[in-house]
């Protein structure tokens, strides 16, 4: 009985704790500029996180490691550290945005600007997290973030064709803006596979003490719950279609995604909107904080955990202290938290070889992974999918840059 | 006399043999627990190297190793043929030919 | 003679280590690298268009941002968004519109703001009837 | 099983006190080369100077001199292996973490930072 509660219990965290600012920002850009022709992104990045989510919790109930404490093991430190600081700066700039986005829904509802907003955020993350009472709060956040089913609602109510929307799903290159689509793929892709996701997976499933009988289990968590969280993204892209795109309202700042409720849901919509950009940003931002402390804590050997008083783990503390600190500086620096948010996506993308390939080393070595070794299928998609994402997203970011300046 | 040496800066990085030719990088140092003491019977020269220093070849070679399109193998080099002099890279004191190969097959323990 | 974990001799089909690339592989890898050529001619084409299409996103993005601030005033004027966001929104608009290749668009927009300003919801609605009928 | 495999079961290995508190990570293998007889382990070692010095020299000036700024010289916590309780997928030791050296940074933050913000207690 407790494990089919867990297992409901996991799904729906990782539904409400799919969408995150980077869903919600490249989604509806995505939307609003080329409708449902970039659907193919969510549903390739869906897969590969499926299959990435699956690997960590099997990864860390086999070999009893967390997937940063076994690179490091496997490859010395001189082999870890470079793929661990390219994954700190990156969970940097994507705080950084998580934060802005909970700051942007504040200035849509008062109309007081974004950056003041910065440091009671900021303030408000770090509390939670000071005060240990994580597993409470995270579970929270996730359960709250189930409002973010609106998006899923609207389109019911809109009455999208499930024909267009199929069509959708099958990668195609436009007749023009080629450069931003190619952008807006890989940020789409870089948004769906966030590195910290399966990392952050594999401390809980360590902490919750999962053994081989929750293998099934594991895999049934991680399909079911990627996928429902990757269709309530995939709706966003689609109300985005219906509501932004016909009006010729591009998604440049978020008082224009700000709309696109409106329509499906009249008043409500508008608030609805704001209520899942702050819940799914804010959720993802104290997974995003933890994550990064319990890699810092795997990597140097400091103790970890969800419920740790800060007096039991300073280091484990104060780093996460310190990372809150610089992304609430950058909000304040008044970057613009769209363009930070869709630059920060499509940076995870470049990088994701260097977090996923070491990983899927790990997956292939008997000696971690005994019998539950990867098939070849598994490692042959996640490697075509990352590799493929990293390339493209060399090749966009440069063109945007040229492109939008 | 005796000298004590950091092994960890010499781990994953070239070996020499007595040609002065490269076999390989330093992989595996396999110990012997004896009275409570770990004493060193055999060390492993990686062909590719399992604990290759992580450079981009590297992972390259990770990722064909993961995809099973090459194994890595390499030499095995007894105790009393391996010397670490002070700042140079860790030689052996026998011609690669005269050493025993092995391929790499990951132990199934544990 | 080396512990029976760490085969010295047997170079063959190792378990687990096929020594030959495997079919899915090679063919999946030819496939790969035939959509790669593909995407890279696609994204060359596109480098070249890049530079010529600035001045079309412009036009684009300032279209937008007109079309932005109707809808905005039209879902004010209808009681469907606060007043706060709606000035928020439509100041946004004009200073965006300003930059634009068409400046004099911003006028209107700051006309709507005005009236959202003062909560006249009737002066809003009359400009956007005159916009709309332009 | 009395072979051991000093990279892969040793090196980068989580160290943890007698109850379970994390000390540190193995960063580094003193072997002692003997005449005529072969290399013995003579103790492991856990520093952030360690660790650090592992990329290259250069990173061991860096490192050298950073840690010497901060609490005189930098000296790393060496054990030998008969002091090593359990070992399995981490390395138990008969230490107590409250006086151990290589939480000295631990205890610094937690006296000096952490115990003064409120709720960290």
């Amino acid at each position: 009985m407790k494990k089919i509660l867990g297992i409901a219990l996991g799904v729906v965290t990782s539904i409400g704790g799919f969408l995150d600012v980077g869903s919600i920002a490249t989604s509806a850009q995505a939307g609003a500029a080329f409708g449902y022709s970039l659907l193919w992104a969510v549903l390739l990045g869906t897969i590969c996180v499926i299959f990435l989510v699956e690997m960590s919790g099997r990864f860390s109930i086999v070999s009893g490691h967390t997937i940063t404490a076994a690179v490091r093991k496997r490859f010395g430190f001189a082999g870890f550290i470079l793929p661990f600081a390219a994954a700190l700066l990156v969970n940097l700039l994507v705080l950084a945005s998580e934060i802005g986005g909970v700051c942007v829904a504040l200035q849509l509802l008062t109309g007081i600007g974004f950056q003041v907003w910065a440091i009671p955020v900021a303030m408000a993350l770090w509390l939670l997290l000071w005060l240990a009472t994580f597993d409470v709060v995270e579970d929270g956040t996730a359960l709250l973030g189930l409002v973010t089913l609106c998006f899923v609602v609207a389109v019911f109510k809109l009455g999208a064709q499930p024909g267009e929307l199929a069509a959708g799903l099958v990668p195609s290159l436009p007749a023009q803006e080629r450069a931003h689509y190619l952008f807006l793929a890989v940020s789409v892709i870089g948004a769906t596979i966030a590195p910290y996701l399966f990392l952050f997976y594999s401390s809980g499933a360590i902490e919750d003490k999962w053994d081989k009988s929750w293998i099934t289990a594991n895999r049934v968590i991680a399909t079911s719950g990627m996928s429902f969280g990757a269709l309530i993204a995939m709706a966003v892209m689609v109300v985005a279609a219906l509501t932004l795109k016909p009006q010729g309202i591009r998604v440049e700042e978020y008082e224009q995604a700000a709309l696109m409720l409106v329509p499906a849901l009249g008043g409500w919509g508008f608030y609805l909107f704001i209520a899942s950009l702050a819940i799914a940003c804010f959720g993802a931002a104290l997974e995003l904080s933890l994550a990064t402390a319990y890699a810092a804590a795997q990597a140097f050997g400091w103790n970890w955990g969800e419920n740790l008083k800060p007096r039991a783990a300073a280091r484990f503390s104060m780093t996460y202290t310190v990372f809150i600190a610089l992304s609430a500086l950058i909000v304040l620096s008044g970057l613009n938290p769209m363009k930070l948010t869709l630059f920060s996506m499509a940076i995870t993308a470049v990088i994701l070889p260097l977090t996923v390939m070491p990983f899927l080393v790990l997956m292939n070595d008997r000696r971690y992974m005994g019998s539950h070794v990867n098939s070849r299928f598994s490692n042959v998609v996640v490697t075509l999918i990352v590799v493929l994402s990293a390339i493209l997203a060399i090749i966009a970011i440069p063109l945007e840059i040229i492109g939008s300046r | 006399m005796s000298r004590v040496i950091a092994l960890e800066r010499y781990v994953g990085k070239p070996v020499r043999d007595a040609d002065g030719a490269e076999i390989g990088h330093l992989h595996e140092v396999r110990v012997r627990a004896e009275a409570g003491e770990l004493v060193v019977s055999e060390y492993l020269v990686g062909g590719t190297g399992l604990l290759e220093r992580f450079s981009l070849a590297g992972l390259a070679r990770q990722i064909a190793l993961v995809l099973g399109v090459r194994h890595s193998a390499g030499y095995v080099v007894p105790w009393d043929a391996m010397e670490f002099p002070e700042d140079e890279a860790a030689r052996c004191t026998r011609r690669a030919a005269d050493l025993e190969r092995f391929s790499a097959v990951p132990p199934e323990k544990r | 003679m080396i512990r029976s974990d760490y085969d010295a001799t047997s170079h063959a089909g190792v378990a687990g280590y096929p020594t030959a690339l495997s079919p899915t592989v090679r063919a999946s890898a030819l496939l790969a690298s035939r959509a790669m050529l593909r995407i890279a001619a696609a994204l060359i084409l596109a480098a070249i268009a890049a530079c010529g299409d600035r001045h079309e996103q412009e036009l684009r993005s300032a279209a937008s941002w007109s079309k932005t601030a109707l809808v905005v005033a039209r879902y004010w004027t209808e009681g469907q968004v606060p007043g706060t966001y709606a000035r928020r929104a439509l100041e946004k608009a004009s200073q965006e519109l300003a930059k634009g290749p068409l400046p004099d668009a911003a006028e209107p927009v700051d006309e709507l703001r005005a009236a959202v300003e003062r909560g006249d919801r009737d002066t809003a609605r009359r400009l956007l009837q005159e916009l709309s009928a332009r | 099983m009395n072979d051991i495999d000093l990279v892969r079961d040793i090196l980068d290995t989580q160290v943890l006190d007698r109850e379970k508190r994390a000390l540190g990570k193995v960063d580094g293998v003193g072997l002692e080369l003997r005449d005529g007889a072969p290399p013995r382990v003579a103790y492991l070692e856990i520093g952030a100077v360690t660790a650090w010095a592992r990329l290259g020299p250069r990173f061991a000036r860096w490192a050298t001199r950073l840690a010497s700024r901060w609490q005189g010289e930098a000296h790393p916590y060496r054990f030998p292996w008969s002091r090593v309780r359990d070992f399995g997928i981490d390395i138990e030791i008969d230490a107590d973490a409250e006086r151990a050296p290589p939480l000295d940074l631990e205890r610094w933050l937690r006296d000096k930072v952490v115990k003064r913000i409120p709720g960290g207690q």
